[in-house]
Formats: structure tokens, sequence, C-alpha cells
């Protein structure tokens, strides 16, 4: 068992790797349902191995694990100030965001057993699927800024051909995923234009050994603001989101629901390179108003947009980008008052907490929703809202389904929504009243924009086409309800999540000398 | 109108890393070199090969090199996804 | 429509084709010793299959290559080479559980330099082949795919 | 000798540039794609001029070959 | 030694230098192809002979084989160029003709009256 | 009741208790409602709306579509949302620009600070 | 200015990269304008890891007694090359699907989506 | 079968001209260095001799035909070559042309021999070969400074068609 | 014997001046094929310049580098050979 424990941070990546290279040879001999099914199973272990090294670093402090190294936490050669292979280190953060992306991949796959059926390719769907989980994990685990590069690219390439998989039957999805390659060949060219400037400089690639040496200097100011701005374009902040309901709406509703989690993983990035690479060395208050714009700008520009779609996705992928607003509202309160001590006891850590259970509750709801919004696709065969109408008469366990996922999205009590944002209001109201204002705005134009939603899918009566329209298969239903119950269970006791899984992810956050004596030794 | 703003976007853009660029370190000489000292000293006796890129790609940075084939494995189950119709 | 280049081309592109295949190899089996490795020895046999798809045309490369059978080597390649990683697990994930251990590409290397033996690298050996299996074997996939569905969208345009 | 050697980057990356301008500004795709196999060739022996041997083979291999392949078949494809 | 190699040197930049200046003053492509691979190919050898031969001199000099490699190398290099060249030379010049690139000042053309497509 | 209570920087939050009001909340309604009419009866004339004289509708016609809601809404913020969808143009060339022009604005904030 | 002449050129090839992406509308010119930059990357990587009068770190036959060049930039300057060519190699697929489907590669008409 | 066993030989030698350098077996290769051609030379073997022996002629593997190849190519095709190039330095340094493209019928039936026609005629003097009729092998030669409207074959390419008939066939 | 090594390098560089000069014609080139044929020659050039340098720097591994290119450019050239003959026919 401690064996397991001490690789698990090489084995939660290795064993989908191992099992999307497998993928394709069974695919060969094995055409049936058997397929989702593995991965299924595949993505169900890595689960658990997630949850079994949350338990262990959360009562026993980060895993360090040294690939190539004769021991795993062996991080210094002897004689030698710096690392020299690459190091996983996972803290609080990561292994928050590694549950995430771990609940959702796994979701995803079994939804996807009854969903993709009728697709032909389904060994290279499962294969993509399994690799965009691994590079998520990737992203989010790794203590190395190169590997973060490499894995953002396996994400990027990933997420592209699963946008683009549809393509065979339009041609809709063929462009959204060339304007998302376009999109992350930019962010990844530009991670390494930075990765290029920090090795120059200080002649190293481990992150916690960058932020111990970091000067900024002018070449880490060029450096710290290509970061910021590509790692916000690819978590879909306003100006540079119109890639997103392009991707959300033309990918297939699992893999939109992956694709939120992957494009919460670029946010992690932000916030690692801000808070645990820089930390107080950068111009606090400057970086945090920036990242606080750009989160206003993208809850409002979101959420108003969101109002005249008529694309059921289209419409969700907006709310994605406001809801993103939000977490950069939250985590860029706290970036701002850094400096001050005293503010970031009182409020700061606070509202970075609402911002980071947000990045959790949005991953669920927001799921869960378009989860619906694929089941209603699966049934009726379209995505235009004018076209639906008095669905919930056929599909009830739907219905109840994207009620609670609406609710939640809106700030309804007592859904998990509604606690983030009000930890979000609260704090950013003592930072400053005009932004909680606008976030309370934004809320009530979320609500009024899911009641069109319900108004003209759900309600009304039953229309000509949709006589025979029936509940979606069960591993749907069942991917559905553990969404919801999910939902239902953060909203009930939020506080379970935020002292135990919330406040350590800030701390961990906050506390750079953690982050880089963890590989250095003590200070 | 647009086209203008982009373009004076990207004036601004490649004006500021230009100065970045004059403001690099002389080319040829770097400041620090622990890490790849290491290498250049310990990698032949560590591994046994002679090659210490070599060494680099798949022993010292080897998981990095396991992405890399991963992103080569992801476009071509891409490429052969996207054309499953196109070319039998 | 003829697909093939003229005799000239088509009978020195048989000779070329066996050297650029010999020399891929040789960078690939070298990556130790000489620049080059698995990628750059895969990358350059993968040219071969390029040559020879634009030397005889589509249908006739068929003849010669099977697009299967590439894409099962290239799954097989990461097989290898991510097994070789977890036979390191006894310590850690990658450890080169080869080097110096006197088996295969065990032999240690004189220090300083010389001329290189074959014998050495451990799994830096090992994993050279196995890339270079998955790399020559991916890029001919994507040359042959690309190939083939130019050649169909292009016959559709008319 | 060194003074011999960094004329001779500068000249090699004067090249590379124009060749990469060419790429850019020509209108055509073929003599653009020609262009710009140029500027990798000569990003080559830059990289071979600067001691990185490993890096000159994969992209001799890669930019020579492999990727003028891949946009002669866009092209052809794409072709009005 | 060192007057044979710097013979052997300016011939091949003298030919490689030649290939490159006819290469702007020629007026159609055949011609120009005339110039572009029959001096640069031949230049080529002459500076390749030259680092073959300095390779084989300092062999049999100090008895390192590096010297041998560098020479054996070389020459693997040389035939790759040699027989290369003339056939890819001879790929542009069809295709030329064939896209409709017909020769400048032509006494005369029977390929074009052949007209082989 | 320490499990549920959620510290929300300047007070606290307690979904359990909210819950539990608005179950009674619910109950009184619902015993307010039981105190109405009880001569009301289904499928009689006290269903039909009262649309002064005018034909009711059959269901389909009085189906909203969702074009149509929120239609005065948009219609009041016209000079919001116009400029707002010119910019997304759809157009991959823009896409980069903004990325570039936001890069270029951060640059020069940084730059001057 | 000479000195740093490499640097330069690195940002002149950014620049033209970036310049193709804003610019131009071809979607195959995208795909050349983010090779130039990935090509503009990879040298700037190589850049950083010169060393004047040092030769390339290979023990195999090296002139004796001189030092080498920093190897770690050339590793992930491979790396680099070989995600850029399947980058490429994606982004130039989907050109052809969208052709394909679409009729033109004029980037103003390829927007289906958008509002 | 024979074209297996040849494309293993040929890629044998090739490999072993490639690696030569410090090692027990006659002081150039290592012991691993022959076991690793081996089995590279059967990889190759396996994927490429069908590509190589397309017509199942083997009359080239005569060892003969080599050593007259070598001593073509270091003879007559060096001088010609020498010729061909101090001629085109004279027309680039004064730029006198008179170019068309001209037939010759070398009656050579087999690909190597009209190949390696092809080759010598566009290294050496003027000339250059531009296309092929793929019926009856003629050439189709563009020939910079025209003398003469119908060739012969001597005029164009001197002994060369001789020397490949030695050769190749 | 550094003295020796320095002759490569001289024309090396010269070389790399030839490739300026050819580039002209990659610029200028009327036709595709001009420039195919400027393209061809540069990557004589290179591979020869490549030996050169390869002999100035006295390391023996880097005419591995020379070889592959003098192999890789011969495909490329002929991609572009075949595209132009196509483009031909189909107009």
């Amino acid at each position: 068992m401690s064996g397991i424990l001490t690789h698990a941070p090489a084995l939660v990546i290795a064993l989908p790797l191992l099992a999307a290279f497998l993928v394709p040879i069974i695919g060969r001999f094995n055409r049936s349902k058997g397929l989702g099914w593995f991965v299924s199973i595949i993505l169900g272990l890595s689960l658990l191995m997630t949850l079994l090294m949350a338990n262990h670093i959360l009562s026993n402090g980060p895993l360090i694990y040294v690939f190539g190294g004769s021991e795993p936490g062996l991080t210094l050669p002897s004689g030698y100030t710096v690392p020299i292979r690459i190091i996983f280190q996972i803290d609080g953060m990561g292994i928050f965001m590694g549950i995430i992306t771990a609940v959702v991949s796994f979701l995803g796959a079994v939804y996807s057993i009854s969903f993709m059926e009728q697709h032909s390719g389904l060994e290279k769907y499962y294969t993509l699927l399994l690799l965009l989980t691994t590079a998520m994990y990737g992203m989010e685990f790794t203590g190395d800024i190169f590997n973060f590069f490499v894995f953002l690219e396996i994400a990027s390439i990933a997420s592209v051909a699963l946008i683009a998989f549809r393509s065979n039957l339009s041609g809709e999805p063929a462009e959204a995923g060339f304007k998302y390659m376009v999109v992350s060949s930019i962010a990844a060219l530009m991670v390494l234009f930075a990765v290029g400037l920090f090795y120059g400089q200080y002649d190293v690639l481990n992150m916690a050994t960058i932020a111990s040496v970091m000067q900024f200097t002018q070449l880490d100011k060029i450096a710290l603001i290509l970061l910021v701005t590509v790692l916000a374009m690819k978590a879909g902040s306003v100006p540079m989101h119109m890639w997103t309901p392009d991707a959300y709406s033309e990918a297939p509703a699992p893999i939109t629901m992956i694709l939120v989690a992957a494009s919460q993983a670029s946010l992690y990035a932000l916030f690692r390179v801000t808070f645990s690479l820089y930390n107080i060395t950068l111009n606090t208050v400057v970086i945090g108003w920036i990242i606080i714009i750009l989160g206003v700008l993208s809850m409002f520009i979101g959420v108003t947009m969101a109002i005249i779609q008529k694309d059921i996705k289209r419409l969700m992928a907006y709310h994605a980008i406001s809801q993103t607003g939000y977490m950069l509202l939250g985590v860029g309160v706290g970036l701002a008052v850094l400096a001050n001590p005293v503010a970031l006891e009182s409020f700061g850590i606070k509202a970075m907490e609402g911002g980071i259970f947000h990045i959790m509750n949005h991953a669920m709801y927001k799921g869960l929703l378009f989860l619906t919004a694929g089941a209603l696709f699966y049934r009726t065969g379209t995505r235009d809202l004018n076209k639906m109408g008095g669905l919930a008469h056929n599909m009830s366990y739907t219905t109840v389904f994207f009620i609670i996922g609406a609710a939640a999205i809106a700030g309804i009590p007592p859904f998990n929504g509604f606690a983030s944002k009000l930890i979000i209001y609260e704090s950013v109201y003592q930072f400053n009243p005009l932004l909680s204002i606008i976030a309370m705005l934004v809320s009530i134009l979320t609500l009024a924009s899911f009641v069109k939603v319900f108004h003209s899918a759900f309600l009304g009566p039953k229309l000509e086409q949709y006589q025979k329209v029936e509940e979606v298969p069960k591993s749907m239903v069942v991917a559905m309800a553990t969404l919801a119950c999910i939902i239902v269970f953060f909203g009930l006791f939020p506080d379970v999540i935020v002292d135990n899984l919330v406040h350590p992810a800030v701390m961990a956050l906050i506390n750079q000398v953690n982050y880089t004596s963890a590989i250095l030794g003590g200070m | 109108m647009k086209k203008s703003v982009f373009g004076f976007a990207f004036l601004f853009f490649v004006a500021f890393l230009l100065l970045s660029a004059f403001g690099m370190r002389p080319f040829g000489e770097p400041s620090f070199s622990e890490m790849d000292d290491y290498y250049i000293e310990n990698a032949q006796a560590e591994t046994g090969a002679n090659n210490v890129v070599t060494t680099i790609v798949f022993d010292y940075r080897g998981f990095d090199t396991l992405g890399e084939a991963t992103v080569l494995f992801t476009a071509v189950v891409g490429i052969v996804a996207l054309f499953r119709e196109v070319a039998k | 429509m003829k697909e093939e280049m003229s005799r000239i081309v088509r009978t020195m592109t048989t000779l070329i084709y066996v050297f650029i295949m010999v020399y891929g190899f040789y960078v690939i089996a070298h990556g130790h010793l000489t620049p080059g490795g698995g990628f750059q020895g895969g990358s350059v046999v993968a040219s071969a299959f390029a040559l020879l798809v634009v030397t005889y045309g589509n249908q006739k490369t068929q003849d010669f290559l099977q697009k299967d059978l590439l894409s099962l080597l290239e799954s097989t390649g990461l097989v290898i080479f991510i097994c070789f990683a977890f036979f390191g697990l006894g310590a850690t994930f990658f450890y080169n559980f080869l080097s110096n251990s006197g088996s295969l590409f065990g032999s240690s290397a004189t220090i300083g330099v010389n001329p290189g033996n074959l014998n050495t690298g451990g799994t830096v050996t090992a994993m050279n082949i196995a890339v270079g299996i998955e790399v020559l074997a991916a890029l001919g996939v994507i040359v042959l795919t690309m190939s083939q569905a130019s050649e169909t969208i292009e016959k559709k345009e008319k | 000798m060194s003074s011999w050697l960094s004329f001779a980057h500068i000249v090699v990356l004067v090249v590379m540039l124009i060749a990469a301008f060419l790429a850019v500004v020509l209108k055509d795709l073929l003599p653009s794609v020609i262009a710009l196999a140029a500027a990798s060739l000569l990003l080559s022996l830059e990289f071979y001029l600067l001691h990185a041997p490993d890096v000159a083979i994969a992209e001799a291999g890669i930019g020579a070959a492999l990727t003028m392949a891949i946009f002669i078949f866009a092209i052809r494809a794409t072709k009005k | 030694m060192t007057v044979l190699l710097v013979i052997l040197l300016s011939i091949g930049i003298f030919f490689n230098g030649l290939g490159s200046i006819g290469l702007m003053r020629f007026p159609d492509v055949y011609t120009r192809l005339h110039a572009a691979t029959k001096c640069t190919t031949f230049g080529s050898i002459f500076t390749s002979l030259s680092v073959i031969v300095f390779g084989f001199y300092l062999w049999g000099a100090s008895g390192d084989s590096k010297y041998g490699v560098l020479a054996l190398h070389t020459i693997v290099a040389l035939i790759c160029i040699i027989i290369t060249n003339p056939t890819g030379a001879h790929a542009i010049a069809r295709a030329a003709h064939r896209s409709g690139v017909m020769p400048k000042q032509a006494v005369i053309d029977e390929l074009k009256e052949a007209n082989l497509k | 009741m320490s499990i549920g209570l959620l510290e929300t920087g300047s007070g606290y939050w307690q979904a359990i208790i909210w819950v539990i009001i608005t179950v009674i909340i619910g109950i009184g309604v619902l015993w307010l409602r039981n105190k109405g009419k009880e001569e009301y009866k289904k499928n009689t004339n006290q269903t039909k709306p009262f649309l002064s004289g005018n034909p009711e509708l059959t269901k389909e016609d009085s189906h909203v579509g969702a074009s149509h809601i929120y239609w005065g809404f948009t219609e009041a913020l016209k000079h919001y949302y116009q400029p707002l969808v010119n910019i997304h143009t759809g157009n991959i060339n823009d896409y980069s620009g903004w990325v570039v022009l936001v890069m270029a604005i951060i640059f020069i904030i940084v730059g001057v600070s | 200015m000479i000195g740093n002449f490499p640097f330069v050129a690195v940002v002149i090839l950014l620049g033209l990269g970036i310049y193709t992406l804003i610019f131009k509308k071809n979607l195959i010119k995208i795909a050349i304008g983010i090779t130039l930059i990935e090509n503009g990357t990879n040298l700037f990587l190589i850049t950083l890891g010169y060393r004047k009068g040092a030769v390339a770190p290979i023990y195999t036959q090296a002139p004796e007694g001189v030092p080498m060049v920093l190897p770690t930039p050339q590793a992930l300057t491979l790396t680099s090359i070989v995600i850029g060519v399947a980058t490429t190699a994606l982004i130039l697929s989907i050109a052809m699907i969208i052709y394909k489907k679409y009729g033109t590669l004029n980037s103003d008409e390829v927007r289906r989506l958008r509002g | 079968m024979v074209s297996f066993i040849v494309t293993f030989l040929l890629s044998f030698v090739a490999y072993l001209f490639l690696t030569a350098s410090q090692g027990e077996i006659l002081g150039l290769w290592s012991n691993y260095e022959i076991i690793a051609a081996l089995i590279i030379s059967l990889i190759v073997a396996a994927m490429a001799s069908r590509v190589l022996f397309q017509k199942k002629s083997y009359h080239l593997l005569n060892p003969l035909r080599w050593v007259i190849f070598l001593g073509y190519l270091v003879g007559p095709f060096f001088f010609a070559m020498a010729k061909a190039n101090i001629d085109v330095a004279y027309r680039v340094i004064t730029g006198k042309i008179n170019p068309g493209i001209v037939k010759i019928s070398p009656n050579l039936k087999n690909d190597a021999a009209i190949t390696l026609l092809a080759n010598s005629i566009t290294l050496t003097p003027g000339t250059l070969s531009v296309d092929i009729d793929e019926k009856n092998n003629d050439l189709y030669i563009h020939w910079i400074n025209v003398t003469n409207l119908k060739p012969t074959i001597e005029d164009i390419c001197g002994s060369f068609p001789i020397w490949a008939r030695r050769i190749a066939e | 014997m550094n003295q020796l090594l320095n002759i490569f390098l001289v024309p090396g560089v010269l070389l790399i001046l030839f490739m300026l000069i050819s580039l002209f014609r990659l610029i200028a080139g009327p036709t595709v094929p001009d420039r195919v044929v400027a393209l061809d020659t540069i990557n004589t050039l290179v591979v020869a310049g490549m030996i050169l340098f390869g002999a100035a720097f006295e390391e023996v591994i880097y005419i591995d580098v020379a070889i592959v290119y003098a192999l890789l450019s011969y495909i490329a050239t002929l991609y572009i050979a075949k595209y132009i003959e196509r483009r031909a026919k189909n107009r």
C-alpha cells in the first residue's frame, strides 16, 4: 500500500497513458461496447488513486516525486543546489485540481458509453479522451515548467482532435477546432518563450527553484506578461474568450464537460505562476488589478452575451466565461492584497477561498448543465432553442438535473454555487463594493438567462416532432445523477469542502516558502 | 479601424520584445550553468552514453520525452480520426 | 491520371530509398554516441516513406507499405517505451536500471573523449530504439493519411 | 577564427530572415512554402553553427522533407 | 599539403561561386539549371575532396581513427550529392517544361512538338 | 450545529437551517393554500381564462420561442449590444489580434507602473 | 547590436509570425505563421545554450580539452521541434477538412460560428 | 528470396561503411557493431527488398560491372565533367548561349542504363536531360549551345551510351 | 594544425555568401521552377558548407548532419516538382 502511495504521482499519469496506448490495439480486435467500460474502469482507478493521494497530502504535506532518480524523494544531487531531474510536486492546490479532473473525466467516460455509441472511430475517441485526462493531470501535478509546456501541448492537441471529432458530419466542428488550435498554439509557444526567458537567466527549469532565485528583472516582467495573458486566454477570459463558445458548442457533450476542466487547469497554471513563481516579487497591486479587471469584464460581457444566444451549448459556454470571471475576481482580490498582511488576513484569504471553491463548483454544475444539453441533443438532434419545447413531459430526470444545475449556477440556495458566490460577494465587498455589486448583478442576469433556457426547452406543450422522445439511457443518467448529488452535497455542507480542501489549497498558493522548501530543503 | 488598432498593438508588442532582446545578456556567455555543468560532468559516468543531449532527452528529462512522444501519438490519432471517412 | 514520376527518378529512388533506410536506422542505433537518436532517425526513415509516396503515388505505395501495420507499430513502440519506464519502478519511474549493470546495453563507458561503444547507455539506447519505432511509424502514418486524403479531396473537387 | 564565425552567424541569420519574410509576403502559396523550406534549411545551418548537431538533424529531417510534404499535401487538396 | 588543400578549395569555391552567379545571370530556368547543377556539384566535389584528402592525410600521419571516419563520412555525403543532384535537376526541368515554362531564345524545341503528356 | 456552518468573511452561512426554514415556510404556504375556496373544480368553466371574449389560443400558439424571450431587454440595450455583437466576428485573425492587443496593453500598464 | 544579433533575429521571426497570424487571410498562411513562430522560439532556446569557443556536448571523438555548450536547450528544442511538426500536421489536416466542407480557405468566409 | 538476400548484403555493406571506426574486427568494427549491422540489415531488407527489385532482374549484381562503373566514374566521366564546368564558366562569364531542346535515341532498354546515361548527360558539357519518353526511352535534352538541329548521339554525349550499355545492360 | 583547420573556415563563410547571392533568385524568380532551382542550389551549398565547417570545428560527428541534408533535400525537390507538374496538368 505504501509502495503504491510512493509511486502514485507517477502511476496516476502512467496508467491512463498506458491504457491510451493500448486502446488502439484493443480496438482493432474488439469493436463492441467493452471499450467504453475499459476506459471508465481505468479512469475510475486513477480517481481512486487521486483520492488516496489527497488523503495523504492533506494530512502529511506535499508529495514529491523525482522521475528517474534513485529515490522518489531525493530532489537534489549531492553537492549541487539545483534539481536536475523532472520533479512532480503535488501540494494542496494541485491535488484540489486533480480531484476535479479525476471526477469530471471519469463521469465523462461513463457518459460517453451511451452518448457516443453511434459514432465511428470510437477507439480514437477513447484514446484521445484518456490522453486529454492525462495531460490535465500532468499540468496540475508538475513542478517543472518545461514539463508543464509539454502537457499543455498534449492537452491542446487532444482537445482539438476531440472538438473536430464530429467533422465528418458537418464543417463547423472543424472550424472550431482550427480556431482553438491556432489560439492554443500561440499560447503554447508564448509559454515556451517564457520558459526560455527563465532558463536563460537562471539556468533552471524547476518552478520552485526559479521562485527561490527570482529577482523580477525586465525579462521576468516580460515572461510574466506573456504567461498571464496566454494562460488567461486559455482559461477563456474576455476579451480573449472568443474561441470558447465555438469550441464548447461544437465538441461532443462529455468532451465539453472535460474541456471546462481543461481550461480550469490553465486557470490553475495562472494562479500557480502568479502566486508560487512570482509571489510578492511582482507588483501585486497592478497585476492583481489586471486580473480583477479581466475577471469583471469576463463576468459581465460573458453573461450579457449569453442572454442573446439561441444555441443552448453556446449559451452555456458564455456562462462558462462569466463564471471564470468570478474565479479571477476572487483570486485577483487575493493577489492584490498579497503584500498587505492585514488585509490579506481580514478578507484576502476568504476571497481566494471563494474563488477557488468556485472552481470546483463550476466544474460540477457546468459539467452537469453541459451533460443535460448533451442529453437534449441526444434525443432531439438539435441544439437550437427555438426548435425545442415541452421536453419536460418525457425527459423527467433530465429536467430535474437541469433545474439543479441551473439553480446552482444562478446562485440559488441551498446549492453549491450560492456558497462560493456568497463568500466572494462578502469578501470582495470589503475590498471594493462596486465589484461586489457587479458580481451580484451578473448573478441575477445568469438566473434570467437560465429561466429562458428552462422555459423554451422544457416548458410548454409537447411539440409535434418530439412526441416519441424518451428518457436518455442509463449510463448518461448515472453520470448526471452523480454530479447532481455532488452539487447538493456541496451546497448543504460547504464547510466540509472549504475547510478540508479549499483552505489547504489557498494556503499552498499563498505560502511560497513552503513551495520552494519542499524541493530545496529547509530555508 | 480594427486593423489599425491591431497594427499598433502589434508594433508595441514587437517593440517591447526588441527592447528586451537588447537587454538580454550578451550572446554566447551564459551567466549561470550549474545544472548543465552537472550534466556535462556526470552524464557519461551515470548512464554510460556519450551523447549528453540524448542522455538528457531519455534519462534526466525522460518524462518530457514521454510527453513528446505522446504529443506525436495524439496528433496521429487526431489526424486519423479527422480523415476517418475521407481516406480509407 | 498518372501518379508516378519519370523513369529516371523512379530508378534513382529505389537506390536512395534503401540508403535512407540504412542511414535512418544507423542514426537510431547510434543515438547515444553520435548526434541523432530516436526522433531524428525516425523522421529520416519517415522521409523515406514520403519519398516512396512522391515517386510512386498512393496506389502503388500501398503495395510496399501497410498503413495498418504502421499504426500498430506506433502503439507498440510507445508501449515498449513506457514499459522501460515502468521497469524502473524498483527505484523510480524512468530510473535507468540498465546502465553500468553489465547486461545488454549496460557496459560502462570510458570517461572522457572516446570513439564510442555501441553497448552502453542502458535504457537510453533501448528507449532510443522504442521511440525510433514510434516516430517512424507515426510520421509515416501522417504522410500516408494526408496524402490519401489530399488525393480524395482533390478528386472530389473535379 | 571567431570573427569569421560571428560574421557567418550574422549572414546566415540575415539570409534566414529574408527567406522568412518572403514566406510571409509572397502571394502564391507554393513559392511561400518554398521560401519556408529555405528558411528552415538555413535555420538548420544556424543550429549547426551554434554546435547543436542533434537539433540540426531533427530540423533537417522534419523541416526539409516532412513539413514540405505535408504543406504540399494541404495545398494540393485546397487549390482552387 | 597546405598548398594542395588551398588549390582544391579554391577550385571548389570558384565553381560554387560561378554556380550562384550563373543562377543570377542566365535568362531562363533551363540554363539556370545548367549553371546551378553542374557548377555547384563540381564545386562541392572539390571542397569535399579537400576534406577527404585532409582526413586521409591526418589518418596516416597521426593514426587517429577519427580522421579516417571524417574522410569516410565525407565520401558518403559526396556520393549522396552526386546521385541526388542530377536527378533533382531532371525532375525540375521536366516539371518546368510540363508546366508550360518554355526555354527562351530556343533554336529548337522537339519536346514541345512531341507533346508527351 | 457546527456541520454546515460556513465562514464567509463577515458572517456565516448555514445551508441546513436555510433548508429547514424553507420547508417550514413551504408548509405554511400549503396551509394557506388549503384555506382557499373549496368549490374549485377541475375541467369546468372555472379553469378557463377570461380573455375579454377573445377566443382562447391553442397551446402550440401560446408557446414563446427562445428568440422572443427578452426581446424588449435586448431592444432597450441596443446601443450596448450592437458593438458587442460586432466584436464577435468569428474571424481567426481577430482572435489572435485580441491576444496581441491585450498583451500590448498589459505591457504598457506594467511598463508605466 | 552585433553581439546580440541572434536575439534580434528571434524577435523579428516572432514578429513575422504574429504579423502573419493577424493580417493574413489564408488559413495555410496562418499555419506558415505558426511554423515561423516555432522556428523563432527554437532558435531562441538554442541561442541561450551557446557558449563561445565550445563544441557540441558529445564525447564521441570530440576534440580534446575544449569546453562544451549547454546541453539542456538542445534537449528542449528537440522536444519542441517534434511538437511543432505534430501541431503543423494537425492544423493542415483541419484546414483540408475545412476546405472540403466550406469550399474556401479565406478566413473571412470561414466564420459560420460567431456572435 | 534472392532480392531479400541482395538487399540484405547491400544494406549490410552500407551500414559497415558508415560505422567504420575502431574495434576488434579488422581494426575497424567492434563486435556489437556487427550484430547491430545484421539486425538492421534484416529490417531494411524486409522493408525495402520489394522496392529495390520490382522487376526481378539481377544482372546488375555482376561485380565486374561495378568495377567498370568505378573506372567510368574516375575516367571519362570526371574528365567530361571538368570540361563541362569550364564550358559553363565560359558561358556564365560571356553570356553567349544558343539553347534548344533536342531528342536522341540511345536505344537502351534497361532502366538502370537509361538512368545512368541521363544523369551523366546532366552533369556533362552543356546538356541537361529534360524528359524521357517512357515507351522507347528516347531522351529529350536541353542543349545550351545547339550546333546541329538533328544531332547524332556522339554530338551530345560522346561515348556515354557505350559505357552505359557496358555497365548496366 | 590549427592553421590547417582555419583553411576550411574561410571557404565556408564564402559559401554562405554565395547563398545570399542565390537567394536573389528566390526573391526575384519569375516562375516557380526558378525558385525551386534557387532552393536546390542553396541546398547543395549548405551541404558543402556543413562539410567544411565540420572539418573546421574538427568534429567528425558533424558530418552526419550533412549526409542527412544531402539525402533529404532531394525529397523536398521532388515534392515541389511533382506538384508543379500536377498543377499544370489540372489547369
